[in-house]
């Protein structure tokens, strides 16, 4: 009966590393999360599964000829998954409320701050001893700020591979966070008569303005930043396809199919990379927390900035609306809709929300093209 | 080793004001590019649905008029074929 | 005129070899299963479409470049194809019979019998001349007995590549010869009055338990057996997107556009392996027998797994359910409702042989998992 | 070669009782373990269907309830949103 | 501020050949077509798309590592995206009109006179100076005449890539003006009193027979002209699948999901072949001079030979239903119907139309076939 | 080089009057074939429809489901198409 013992040699028990029981557990948690708290679960399900399934020891899903080795290689390492993402995101994105309102791309604007001063935060975390950020680094760690996954994972798998793991479960996390994270900030800065301000109700916006939209803005990202035009390239294909009305065809098929597919793909691949040695570390912790920061600092700095546009406009502007300049679609614009209701129960900013926060896509899209030009390549 | 952090400080910051600038440079071009683009196709219009349908108006019925004989020409193959397929 | 001579010498007339056309033939011959006779035809149609194009002579379809080439290469030489169809059976399979009545799962067990003892079987055939079956062929030879499609194709392809055709032809030919196998073992091993046994009505099941299920079978796989998670995790993966509720859209993708557009593509490369040096051969007259063994002894075991059952129990359980166990979803189940009818007219045990039914998928991918750790690597 | 091929069937019915026997432990395993999760969760229960219900009812309701106001937000927002776009 | 000359030196505009900014500029030009004169939008759309994308400075789409790169070099330089269109289009292909009347199969072969007459026209074009195609170029142009997408991509990547995106963008341009090319043409041709020949109605078909056609065209094709086996074999097995009534979820995906799915990357990665040093040459002219002669061609020897038959059945047949046989489905049927209506607006030729249109398809595919056997490796 | 272009041009001739006539040969087999099969299968009976479904007597019914399948075929490309026409 020595196949028994050669059995049991190859059970998991006998060789299991304690590492690889944790992250399975983390696994596990992330599961719990995605399907009890419906954190993100569209993503979070396959990630957490795909960390469990990467860390059974054995099995080899990311050794070389494993299942999760060819996902990851063939969509991430390519960058093609979170750029067909992306294109599905603009065949589901509806810019008519930003085309009615076109100054709520300041406030998209305004948000990505938070990218930008996580950057610096986690540089100034090199003084804890234990943690060695470069500045590609620090700089895939801050696109977090982005509040956005696909962008997150694109610009990650670019300048941190390693790091991968640990930035788009943070990315997903505070974006499932949303509505925890920015209430308080938004009340913190604002007064009760700031968020009982009403809006005034947007302009109609033509087909034809939706249509021309998705090219103006690849006109000028080819002319200005051209390191940004994968993401903001695919996402403006998608959203003409979606808009144009000639391909109606292909742009249902993008914003479904095709989507789930990658999207199942595309969350076993960063599930791969949950691995004991990129993610049992102290730089993990850091991950966490300059992504909080980043998410706090982005929702506030779009709300000061809503607030000083208030002012400059007679108070036309409620400044409950800059938190949705993070992105986190439709979350953020949710979000900023209930606390409007809090304080003025006939007021719905659902639609004015809406306007900052797909410009806090197409912000944190420019944001990367910005980071991978100059600390990239 | 401090030192080097000092100078990778300095290039984040630098990254800070330079991104955060771009950023709010970029979109606010497009800021101008869209209002821009709101006055020509006639967005801005104070009915701004009714030159806007006008506008499309015009090949809308016609190519309706024309989709409409297509149609009924197929529909009539279509009729008589699928008796024939009974 | 020389272009007409160039032309008749690039003819398929002019190429042909008798065992190219022996292999069109037998090519449409499975066409003709799928079609008129509905043998599994979702799977034989594009196999025996694939058969035929694979043997073509001039057009090079399983050449280097050729689309059989690639298609063969990237799906299964890797293993993704069988693991997303298993993934995709996942999402569309019900366990709610099998979490009511656990017992089910031993009649899942006693049905792989058929597997092991084929292998033996296999082994044995070696003393008539002309077999040379090593420990790996005969293992995959064996999983024919699992009654599943994507663990034999699966298994083949990492025991015993060259046979994968005659294995995966063979495999789906006898799940789809179910009704004409199944009945008479099952009458032979039975009384009449076991046959009228009537079971009483299986508990409600809830959908946290549901939920939980597959998790448990994934963590007691991890465990006890690596070998077999890609097999059992993708499935699970696959079960937990259709009972966890949070992802409704990826599971109905899992199992719909995904699942279709894989079965498309692993039809055509495995008919792709139906080459003449590989199936014109005596080795496949003897997986053919094999097979019918496996399948013949697998039922056998199932029913006297249930008969001892039955006993135990004090003739609360039908024996004929016990059949079920080789799995070929759902149709053992269907053949044991009708064989059930026919002794007793109002005795409905479909939901009832239900539960060893999709035991008996999950019991060959424990032995898939089993023969991989033991004979493979 | 008879002589290696009763070595590899000794070795084939090492894997039929090995494997037999671990395709049996596994599944038992199974039957214990699905067993105990049916008591935690409250499948088992006489009238086992409403424990679970009420279970997730509260949840269900309470959550039901809330995203209700928030679709009844949702669907005004988009209503005026439609009308001022058409 | 050493970062703000980093990123000058990145923009589009700092690093744009003029060549860049036409190509873009022809992109954009494919987009209006598409959109706004509705040509061939499906294809032309993601044509157009890429065109721009591959052109843009520094962002690198079709450099090693690019998306389009990726997308290129896995679905066209393998051949497989077009082989699944053409699956797809099989599955949505009813030869039901054709097998009623299998005589129209002559019209079908009668319009491929433009894809063999303009090849010798290309030589020709040989004598003026710049040009300079070879047998393999001019086959590839002259596929043209095939209306026929997929067949012309699939020609051109196997026999001259290089000029596979003037081509791919002249056929589905052609294909779009079909209502503007053909008309004068085929009023040119015909009398009146032809014009109003009524065409008596088609016999009934039965599922078998369409169900064996798709059998028995891949059968002669096998025998007679296997290089042709990769473009018939994929279209019938398309219509096997549509036709056999087994794998009705299948021919759904086929036809739907899939198809678009790969239409977005075929459009794409065609668009990549449409940079600047291979497009804009006296080639391209000369390729949209040859295509345009190529269509006319066709449509006028597909009218001839109406009319011969036309004669030879004493007047049983309305001669501009040899315009269809180009192929150009269902274009090319509905122009004829609509030609006839003008001269007899009772007499719909719709459905009359389809058996040549259809048959077109046939006749590009076995030209494809012929070329590739005589001309390609 | 006007040399090779003319022996070019035979070439191109001689593909011509090859390639014509092949796609006339192997169309025409087909035509054959096709009315060979007609034939066989019962298609070109007067009242065609009927010896068919009598001949497959028991999947009268998946007939007349395809029928519908066909149907539905058909007005799914008509939804197609004045989607593509709008
Ligand atoms: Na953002
Ligand atoms: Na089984
Ligand atoms: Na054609």
């Amino acid at each position: 009966m020595d196949g028994l013992a050669t059995l049991w040699a190859s059970t998991g028990i006998a060789n299991f590393h304690w590492q690889q029981l944790i992250m399975i557990a983390v696994g596990f948690g992330l599961l719990y999360l995605a399907i009890s708290k419906k954190f993100e679960p569209l993503l979070l399900l396959p990630i957490g599964f795909g960390a469990i399934l990467t860390n059974i020891p054995v099995a080899g899903f990311s050794a070389e000829g494993g299942l999760l080795y060819y996902v990851y290689h063939v969509g991430i390492d390519t960058g093609i998954f979170p750029l067909l993402i992306f294109m599905g995101v603009g065949a589901m994105t509806d810019f008519g409320a930003l085309i009615a309102n076109p100054k709520m791309l300041l406030l998209g604007a305004a948000a990505q701050t938070g990218i930008f001063a996580t950057l610096f935060g986690a540089i100034l975390l090199n003084f804890v001893p234990g943690f060695d950020f470069t500045l590609a680094d620090a700089s895939a760690i801050a696109i977090i700020g982005g509040a956005d996954g696909p962008t997150a994972i694109f610009l990650a798998s670019r300048l941190a591979p390693d790091l991968l793991g640990a930035i788009a479960v943070a990315a997903y996390s505070y974006m499932a966070l949303v509505p925890i994270i920015q209430p308080p900030i938004m009340k913190a800065l604002t007064s009760e008569a700031d968020r009982k301000i009403v809006m005034e109700q947007l302009r109609p916006v033509s087909a034809k303005e939706k249509m021309i939209f998705p090219l103006m803005v690849l006109g000028i990202t080819i002319l200005f930043l051209p390191e940004a035009t994968p993401l903001v390239g695919m996402f403006c294909l998608g959203n003409l396809m979606r808009e144009c009305g000639a391909v109606d065809r292909l742009s249902k098929t993008a914003q479904n199919e095709l989507i789930n597919i990658v999207t199942i793909f595309l969350g076993l691949a960063v599930g791969s990379k949950l691995s004991a040695d990129k993610f049992l570390t102290v730089e993990t912790l850091g991950i966490l927390a300059l992504g909080a920061v980043a998410f706090g600092i982005g929702t506030a700095c779009g709300v000061l900035m809503a607030k000083l546009m208030s002012k400059m406009t007679g108070g036309k502007i409620n400044p409950l609306i800059g938190a949705a300049g993070v992105s986190a679609v439709p979350m953020a614009a949710r979000v900023v809709n209930k606390v409007g209701l809090e304080s003025n129960p006939h007021n719905f900013l659902l639609m004015h929300a809406m306007g900052p926060n797909v410009a806090g896509v197409l912000g944190s899209a420019v944001a990367a093209g910005i980071l991978l030009a100059l600390v990239g390549g | 080793m401090e030192n080097n952090i000092g100078a990778v400080l300095l290039e984040a910051a630098n990254l800070l004001v330079v991104g955060m600038g771009v950023v709010f440079v970029f979109l606010g071009i497009l800021i101008f590019l869209m209002k821009l683009m709101s006055k020509i196709v006639g967005g801005d219009a104070p009915v701004p649905a009714a030159p806007v349908n006008t506008n499309r108006g015009g090949r809308k019925v016609s190519s309706a008029s024309q989709d409409h004989k297509v149609k009924a020409a197929i529909s009539a193959a279509i009729h008589q074929y699928r008796q024939d397929n009974k």
